[in-house]
């Protein structure tokens, strides 16, 4: 059996792969897949960790996540939309009327 | 329940002329006003304390509810008057119908918003002077602030919005001050107090109660408390050096706010002063003794000099009740019966000199539109009577015997003098005591320029007699002011007998 | 509560909330094209003070509460009702009601108002859920049930470019935050194999190896925590969106939301990460909330004293307020007494900032109707044209700032009082000094309406429609923050009881 | 028998009740409520007469009829303020004083004020009345804190007289400055009356609890007081409340350095210096210290003090009216002068002469003022010596009874400054052969009589004698009945008043019982124990040591005709002096000889340029505390929300309006927070 810290490892991998994407791009859809990757990442550990734990709970809660994940690009496709409109562009760094 | 009624009457006076239309609403709150005054004759007339309210004297009119309980202390309705409380009651109902008054000339917009709002002043003031609770007593504290901000920043002169806000933010700053350090002293004083009722706090921190918090010794946080109290009230009365929220204050204040300020806001500083700083923490107070008396000095000849310096003649006023209010803070710190009494006599007997001195200067500026002292002279040619007034209001000022000020600054001298409790006493006094001399002389100047000599003054209108209603104001406080000059008993009588157990609270070999 | 009633009935504010928001689709669905916006209102005010009134009953009765056997759980344990929960259910039910009511003159002339109402109403339901949250599975879910619909409310004004990029930036933030609240999560249960906070309570003492995994899960759902109430350093989104969003929704956003980020907090680092249990795993969480607490109301309060459009100067008001509230956690020193106090003090302070916040958020909802601008100069001389509800915001400014005779006051000082009775002296100390910086640029406010001038008599011309709802919401606030000053005790001896249950 | 006591108050309120009535209802009244004044003043006249009557019939009245305050002192007892009267010889003649001056300034003001047609009569009469009640109060007070609470009221009165005319610029200024002088004497006055207070817890002034006899027995070891500021010896302490206490008198008695305010007192009505300088407001110092005399009988070094301080400004004063063209001014530097003489002669521990000089110069004073009034009004106001001349033949009555008072002023035998002033300097001279600052002071007063009759006589002769040098001078206004009447009672007094005390005819001629005034402040009549002259010369024996030495070991009688007769030689040869200068036809001004010390007392030493220089340096100082307050105390104020808003316009500059720059910050923010929790929760180790 592979050891749970490997797991850790690799989610928090796959955490800070996601992290780097929303810090370097600038494209709304990048963003929001890099926050998919993010929320993955937390679902590798509630996997494995079920797994480890040998209860359910952390199986199901991956589900959940995944659900609200796909509700998130929902309204965040949504949002990319007005902005698209309004803005003229994907960029998030276009929309800065508003700051100090 | 009389106190209740009393101050219930008030707010609900200040609703009614807050809808009240314009044209009617000055003489309306002034009717309304009268009501109070009686009711402070009233309460006079049946007043049966004993004793200080604190430390355990009878209490007269005592109403207490419950409220609502704190961290295991409860905080309640309650108020009462004792004989340091009434007199300044009696001032607030005496100067507010009289302020209303002399608004009626200089006051020409939205006047049921002013004079509701006055009302309102008037009713928290009444509320600090009788609250015995200390939350009550500082959510009236705090709820005076409100309308003044108002009522200078609304009516005042040019720069009214500069001078609304340094009061406001400054005085707060103070409040805050002031009330971090009371709430040290009820932490410290542990489960030996159940409730924020002043009297119980006094009577647990004379008993003994302080105990250690945080590690700091029970002396420490007295101390601490006392400093952070003194500074905080110390912004209030004002002492130098911060003072400079006031004379800002006054200038830009419309005449009327100017007199309740100085008449009995800056009252509530040195009120408070007595109440907690001195009642409550008298050994502070005594070990503190030369600092205090050092500053009260300085305030007296600083704030006279400053006054000296002044050609707006608001402005010398405003200076001038900074250096009074010395006066009186050296009389609270001697401990002498004399002292504390003469203390709290100065602050009524302030109150209608100050207020009579803004009134009249008010009254001058309705007709001449001016307060500089280089744009007039010989005021006295067109105006005898205002001048006439104005003139012995200043000799009040000056300490004229048989006018109030006299009486208070001389009893505050007597009780100072030799004061077992402040060492270099009689080095203290005298020093302050001088102040009675540049007091006259910048007031004998300001007046010579303005009131004598031929007459000058570019208006393209001609300046006459102010009206009726403009002087009798100033001449109900010019009797007032000789009439507890000749008989200061009528007020120190009771005075006296609440300050007693203050001075007591101190113990000296003599 | 009596036996023979079933228990799910514990759950009833949440359900009526729900079905309100249910009933709004329907009511959308029945007539689509139709402008429904009053009756829309209308059931959604009704949904929530039906919602507000049971949830007060049950306070009243003792639903949940030590004296009436403890604490309801359902769900496998991963719904519980106490008091604290019923007491939160009142704030969003609160905030809700006025906000809903404000919204019918706020949308009055927008196309579709219709979304409006039932986003807001599943967002309060979300608050709502949250409150009774006893499994970080159900807090996720409950924060997200919150946080989705309240992007689409911050963008609803789909041309406004303002609201859009208020909308962008709150999602942004928002879904980052959320990524790294689910993965604190996930390191939480990896360290602990337990979701349930009790569970997750029992677990943290005995961590071998893996504490440094919990430490940096809990950090991460600090983290989580803070977007939610817009602290430091999770609140940049808050000025913008505050800003850019609808009034009616800021006020929402500012009050409700907020209160749903502290009532996650309160629960979850008491019951899932007690403090003794915490500190034996070397994760002294109370230290990173004082920190954090401190700066977010510095950052709050000193940048609004800086700002001249009135509705962002709100915005980073709220951040301090959050920075005071955080005081309930950052104040903890582990007795029960104090710990009560300090966080039933929170408790209190958010509810009464739910009314003041809320009703200031809602006049600034009434000046963009009047359109007489944003920023301070706008606003001057507003009071000569609108004197009632100019009184209502100097309420709500002065009870801000904290200043004695309004509700603000006490709440304040029984936060402070209990950091000092626990020993954080300096942080009551910062909230002081921070108080009296917030009296100046909320005097401001009152200063432009009262003591300025219109630039030009006709400037304030536009301030003659009487947006009725608006002013009933406004006024309703201002009367309630003036009654919360005699009336605290009630609510602080409630906050406090439902705090001790968690200690 | 209707006891006099009983009205002694309605002596003080019926002038009060004259100015209530001025005030209220004087310009419905004839004459501006002049007949109120004059009834007034008269009725109290009549019952000063009936006063005296009474306590010549041995009869004293020392009681306390009005508590003011009461409040716990430092002592155990409480310290009472209170008013009350003491009827005693000595204030029983004040009264009469008093009252007869104040009565003839009254009627003379019908004549200077009415028939001239001054506007703001009321105010005039009013200021009179009140200036009376004042000084009446002050003359009954029993005790210092009565005595200062009616010396103060005098000052406000003079302020207002001084004042009267506020239109033009000199009086109000005048004014101003004759209540500020003497305010700044007050100030240790009041400084003295507390310490007083605190140091005895009373301030009576006669009976056993009064505070000299408290002092008395203290000294004495008898008795003890309630404090003593810290670790001062008794003595000391005592010299130093009489010393304060002189300040007052000092001030009010225009004293050196506190005269200045008085010679520009001249800015008031004629007949309002008469009575400032006769009866009232200066009278009222000397009074004061006679009145507490049983107190500075016990501090050898304050009467030195008084003594040396009264014969310099004896001299001093004398020399400034000798170059003065003005004739109001040079009787103003004569007052000062003469009020040198009285506390000259209290300095020397002659109570009884410095009473009999007050009393005499009361007369004389203010029939020279009154005197100059006359010439005033028939000069159309023009006070310069150098316009008149010769008016002798034009206004007789005015010219005999001036000339009585000039020889009354200048000490010419018999008329009654003669007796006054040389009982004072033969009491200094004797005293003073034991003390060196009381001879000092003798000397100084020695110096000054040729002086005064010298600037006396020239006054006369350019007034009166010679040709007149103007048109007005020749074709004066006639004055009335109401001018002549007060002058002609004057005149008689000037005469006659010394004789009420001969002191000198007594000793020489031994003829017993001439010495009224002596017997009377004696107590031999009647009054109050340890009130008396006798009782004084005991004290000082006992703590001064002051007893009469003999020159150069002469009899007493010797000694006596020495000293009387040096007096009036210098007198006599100041007289010459000025006969010869300006008794001519066409007198022309000397004073050029005099050079560069011309200048200096044109300038009265330039004392004046000096208190300006002061007020300037003081509004200086002022003005720089003003900057100071304006610039650092508020500038702080200031400064410190200015540093707030500057450190918020930092803080939000975070806010950069960039998403990117948020996420960044915010995993920024974590990291520094995981950081934190990892360093205080140990996990690197």
């Amino acid at each position: 059996m592979v050891p749970p810290e490997w797991y850790l490892l690799l989610a928090a991998g796959v955490f800070c792969i996601g992290l780097f994407g929303v810090l370097t791009r600038r494209d709304a859809l990048y963003f929001l897949m890099s926050v998919e990757l993010m929320m993955n990442a937390a679902n590798i550990n509630f996997v494995a960790f079920a797994l480890y734990y040998g209860d359910l709970t952390g199986q199901v809660f991956a589900l959940f996540v995944i659900a609200l994940a796909a509700a998130e690009v929902a309204i965040g496709i949504g949002i990319i939309l007005v902005l698209y409109r309004n803005f003229g562009d994907t960029d998030v760094t276009v929309p800065t009327e508003m700051r100090w | 329940m009389i106190l209740e009624a009393f101050i219930a009457f008030t707010f609900v006076a200040a609703l009614v002329v807050m809808v009240a239309p314009d044209e009617w609403a000055g003489k309306l709150a002034f009717g309304l006003s009268l009501a109070p005054f009686l009711g402070s004759l009233y309460l006079w007339s049946q007043f049966d304390a004993v004793g200080n309210a604190l430390t355990g004297g009878t209490i007269a009119f005592e109403s207490r509810i419950e409220w609502l309980e704190v961290g295991g202390r409860s905080i309640s309705w309650f108020v009462g008057l004792d004989g340091i409380s009434l007199p300044l009651v009696v001032l607030t109902t005496f100067l507010v119908p009289l302020a209303i008054v002399s608004a009626w000339t200089p006051i020409d917009t939205r006047q049921s918003q002013f004079y509701g709002l006055l009302l309102f002043m008037e009713a928290n003031l009444l509320g600090v002077f009788a609250a015995l609770d200390f939350f009550l007593w500082f959510i009236f504290w705090e709820a005076v602030l409100v309308p003044m901000y108002f009522l200078i920043g609304v009516w005042g002169g040019p720069r009214r919005k500069y001078a609304a806000i340094k009061f406001f933010v400054y005085t707060n700053a103070a409040s805050l001050l002031m009330f971090i350090g009371f709430m040290s002293l009820t932490f410290a004083l542990g489960d030996s107090v159940s409730s924020f009722g002043l009297p119980e706090i006094t009577q647990a921190i004379a008993a003994g109660g302080l105990g250690t918090w945080f590690g700091f010794e029970a002396g420490t946080i007295a101390m601490a408390a006392f400093l952070a109290m003194f500074l905080g009230f110390a912004v209030k009365v004002p002492i130098v050096p911060v003072h400079t929220w006031l004379p800002d204050a006054h200038v830009e204040a419309p005449t009327p706010v100017s007199v309740l300020l100085a008449g009995v806001l800056l009252k509530m500083g040195t009120y408070a002063l007595l109440r907690f700083n001195f009642t409550m923490l008298p050994d502070q107070a005594s070990a503190l003794a030369i600092p205090i008396a050092a500053i009260a000095v300085i305030s007296v000849i600083y704030g006279a000099m400053l006054a000296l310096a002044q050609k707006d003649l608001k402005r010398i006023v405003a200076y001038s009740s900074v250096s009074s209010m010395g006066y009186v803070i050296l009389g609270l710190v001697v401990f002498t019966e004399y002292g504390v009494g003469g203390a709290t006599f100065q602050m009524v007997a302030h109150g209608l000199i100050s207020g009579l001195m803004f009134m009249a200067v008010g009254v001058m500026y309705n007709a001449t539109h001016t307060r500089m002292v280089g744009d007039m002279s010989g005021m006295a040619d067109r105006m005898p009577v205002t001048v006439g007034i104005l003139v012995a209001g200043a000799f009040g000022y000056m300490g004229l015997p048989l006018m109030a000020g006299f009486a208070g600054e001389f009893f505050i001298f007597v009780g100072a003098f030799g004061a077992p409790s402040l060492p270099y006493a009689p080095i203290f006094t005298a020093l302050a005591m001088f102040g009675i001399v540049v007091v006259a002389g910048y007031l004998l100047a300001a007046m010579q320029k303005t009131l004598f000599g031929p007459f000058r003054l570019e208006t393209d209108y001609e300046v006459g007699r102010a009206p009726l209603h403009d002087v009798a104001p100033l001449a109900v406080l010019l009797a007032a002011i000789i009439v507890l000059g000749v008989a200061p008993d009528i007020f120190f009588e009771m005075i006296r007998d609440a300050a007693g157990p203050v001075v007591e609270g101190v113990s000296v070999d003599v | 509560m009596s036996e023979h009633v079933p228990l799910w009935t514990a759950l009833l504010p949440v359900l009526i909330l729900g079905v309100t928001g249910l009933a709004l689709l329907l009511v959308d669905t029945i007539r689509p094209n139709a402008r429904s916006n009053t009756t829309l209102s209308v059931v959604s005010a009704l949904g929530a003070l039906a919602s507000l009134a049971v949830t007060v009953w049950f306070v009243a009765e003792g639903t949940g509460d030590v004296s009436t056997g403890g604490a309801i759980y359902l769900f496998a344990d991963a719904i519980k009702v106490d008091t604290l929960a019923l007491f939160f259910t009142a704030i969003f039910a609160s905030v809700t009601a006025l906000v809903v009511v404000a919204a019918h003159d706020y949308f009055d002339d927008h196309d579709s108002p219709a979304a409006f109402y039932s986003l807001t109403v599943f967002a309060a339901t979300g608050m709502a859920l949250l409150a009774v949250a006893n499994s970080l599975a159900v807090v996720f879910v409950a924060l997200e049930m919150v946080s989705l619909p309240s992007y689409a409310l911050v963008a609803y004004l789909k041309k406004n470019r303002g609201s859009v990029e208020a909308g962008l930036k709150y999602f942004l933030i928002g879904a980052l935050s959320s990524a790294i609240f689910v993965f604190g999560i996930s390191l939480v249960y990896a360290a602990t194999g337990s979701l349930i906070f009790s569970d997750v309570a029992a677990e943290i003492e005995s961590l071998e190896g893996l504490a440094g995994v919990a430490g940096i899960g809990i950090a991460m759902i600090i983290g989580g925590v803070a977007f939610k109430t817009a602290s430091v350093p999770f609140h940049f989104w808050a000025p913008e969106a505050y800003e850019g969003a609808p009034a009616p929704v800021s006020a929402f956003l500012s009050s409700a939301s907020k209160a749903a980020g502290f009532v996650v907090a309160f629960r979850v680092f008491t019951e899932a990460f007690p403090i003794g249990a915490s500190l034996v795993a070397d994760v002294n969480w109370v230290l990173a909330f004082g920190v954090l607490a401190a700066v977010t109301m510095t950052v709050g309060n000193f940048a609004a004293a800086v700002q001249e459009n009135v509705k962002r100067m709100l915005a980073y008001s709220s951040i301090g307020h959050a920075g005071y509230a955080l005081i309930g956690l950052g104040a903890l020193s582990g007795s029960a007494a104090g710990d009560s106090a300090v966080m039933g003090a929170a408790m209190a302070h958010l509810l009464v900032y739910g009314f003041m916040n809320t009703g200031a958020f809602l006049f600034v909802a009434m000046a963009e109707r009047w359109g007489v601008g944003r920023t301070f100069e706008d606003y001057a001389g507003l009071a000569r044209r609108a004197p009632i509800a100019c009184t209502a915001m100097a309420v709500f400014m002065f009870s801000l700032a904290g200043l004695p005779p309004f509700a603000g006051f006490f709440s304040k000082y029984v936060l402070f009082m209990g950091a000092i009775d626990n020993g954080f002296v300096w942080l009551a100390a910062v909230g002081a000094i921070n108080s009296v910086i917030s009296l100046y640029y909320y005097s401001r406010v009152v200063k432009a309406m009262f003591l300025d001038d219109p630039e030009s008599s006709s400037t304030l011309d536009t301030v003659d429609s009487r947006p009725t709802a608006l002013y009933a919401a406004v006024v309703f606030a201002a009367v309630a923050t003036l009654l919360l000053l005699p009336g605290f005790g009630p609510v602080i001896e409630t906050a406090e009881a439902a705090a001790s249950a968690l200690f | 028998m209707v006891d006099a006591f009983a009205y002694v108050p309605a002596i003080v309120l019926l002038p009060f009740f004259s100015f209530v009535v001025a005030l209220a209802a004087g310009r419905y009244l004839p004459k501006g409520g002049a007949f109120g004044g004059i009834a007034a003043t008269a009725g109290s006249s009549l019952l000063s007469l009936w006063v005296l009557a009474t306590v010549a019939g041995g009869e004293a009245y020392n009681e306390t009829i009005y508590t003011w305050a009461s409040a716990g002192g430092i002592g155990p007892t409480d310290i009472e303020l209170t008013f009350g009267l003491l009827i005693d010889p000595l204030s029983a003649l004040m009264l009469v004083i008093v009252t007869l001056v104040a009565l003839l300034v009254h009627v003379f003001s019908l004549g200077y004020m009415n028939d001239e047609g001054e506007t703001g009569l009321p105010r005039y009469y009013a200021g009179l009345g009140l200036f009376t009640a004042s000084m009446l109060g002050f003359v009954v007070a029993d005790n210092l804190l009565m005595a200062f609470m009616f010396f103060e009221l005098v000052g406000l009165c003079s302020y207002l007289l001084i004042g009267f005319h506020f239109r033009e610029e000199g009086p109000p200024s005048a004014a101003k400055k004759a209540f500020l002088v003497t305010r700044f004497g007050d100030y240790f006055f009041l400084v003295g009356v507390v310490a007083v207070l605190a140091t005895f817890g009373t301030a009576q002034f006669a009976g056993d609890g009064s505070f000299p006899a408290l002092a008395d027995q203290a000294l004495s070891g008898a008795g003890d007081v309630a404090w003593v500021p810290g670790g001062l010896e008794l003595g000391t302490w005592f010299t130093i409340i009489g010393l304060l206490v002189l300040g007052g008198v000092v001030g009010k008695s225009a004293q050196f350095p506190l005269h200045t305010w008085l010679p520009d007192a001249m800015e008031g009505p004629t007949p309002v210096s008469a009575l400032i300088h006769a009866a009232t407001m200066v009278a009222a110092g000397v009074y004061l210290v006679a009145r507490m005399f049983g107190f500075y009988a016990l501090t050898p070094t304050t009467l030195a003090v008084i003594a040396f301080v009264g014969g310099f400004t004896a001299l001093f004063a004398a020399t400034m009216g000798v170059v003065k063209d003005e004739l109001k001014q040079v009787l103003a530097y004569s007052t000062i002068s003469q009020y040198g003489y009285m506390m000259l002669a209290l300095g020397a521990g002659s109570y009884v002469a410095a009473t009999f000089h007050l009393m005499t110069h009361a007369f004389f004073k203010a029939l020279l003022f009154l005197g100059a009034g006359a010439v005033i009004i028939a000069m159309h106001h023009n006070e310069n010596m150098w316009d008149m001349g010769g008016l002798k033949e034009r206004m007789p009555v005015t010219y005999w009874t001036f000339l009585a008072g000039s020889l009354a002023l200048a000490g010419i035998f018999p008329f009654a400054g003669f007796w006054s002033k040389d009982e004072i300097l033969y009491e200094a001279f004797v005293h003073g052969l034991n003390d060196p600052l009381l001879l000092g002071g003798w000397v100084m007063g020695l110096l000054a009589v040729p002086v005064t009759a010298f600037y006396t006589f020239r006054m006369v002769f350019l007034t009166f004698h010679g040709e007149p040098r103007s048109e007005l001078a020749r074709d004066p206004e006639p004055v009335r009945w109401n001018v002549k009447g007060p002058l002609t009672v004057l005149g008689s007094l000037a005469v006659v008043a010394g004789l009420v005390n001969m002191v000198p005819v007594q000793k020489l001629l031994g003829i017993d019982g001439i010495d009224f005034l002596t017997q009377w402040l004696n107590n031999d009549f009647g009054g109050i124990d340890g009130v008396s002259y006798s009782a004084y010369n005991d004290l000082l024996a006992t703590y001064g040591g002051y007893a009469p030495a003999e020159l150069l070991g002469l009899s007493e009688e010797l000694t006596l005709l020495v000293a009387a007769g040096l007096s009036l030689g210098l007198a006599v040869v100041g007289v010459l002096v000025a006969w010869r200068l300006y008794n001519v036809a066409s007198p022309t001004e000397h004073t050029a000889k005099l050079g560069g010390i011309k200048d200096v007392l044109y300038n009265n030493y330039y004392l004046d340029e000096l208190q300006v220089w002061t007020a300037y340096r003081t509004e200086d100082a002022a003005g720089g505390a003003d900057t100071f307050d304006q610039g650092i105390i508020d500038g702080v104020v200031n400064g410190t929300s200015s540093v707030a808003l500057a450190a918020g316009s930092r803080v939000r500059r975070i806010q950069t309006g960039l998403v990117t720059h948020y996420a960044a910050m915010l995993t920024l923010g974590l990291l520094a927070l995981l950081v934190a929790l990892g360093v205080s929760g140990g996990w690197f180790l």
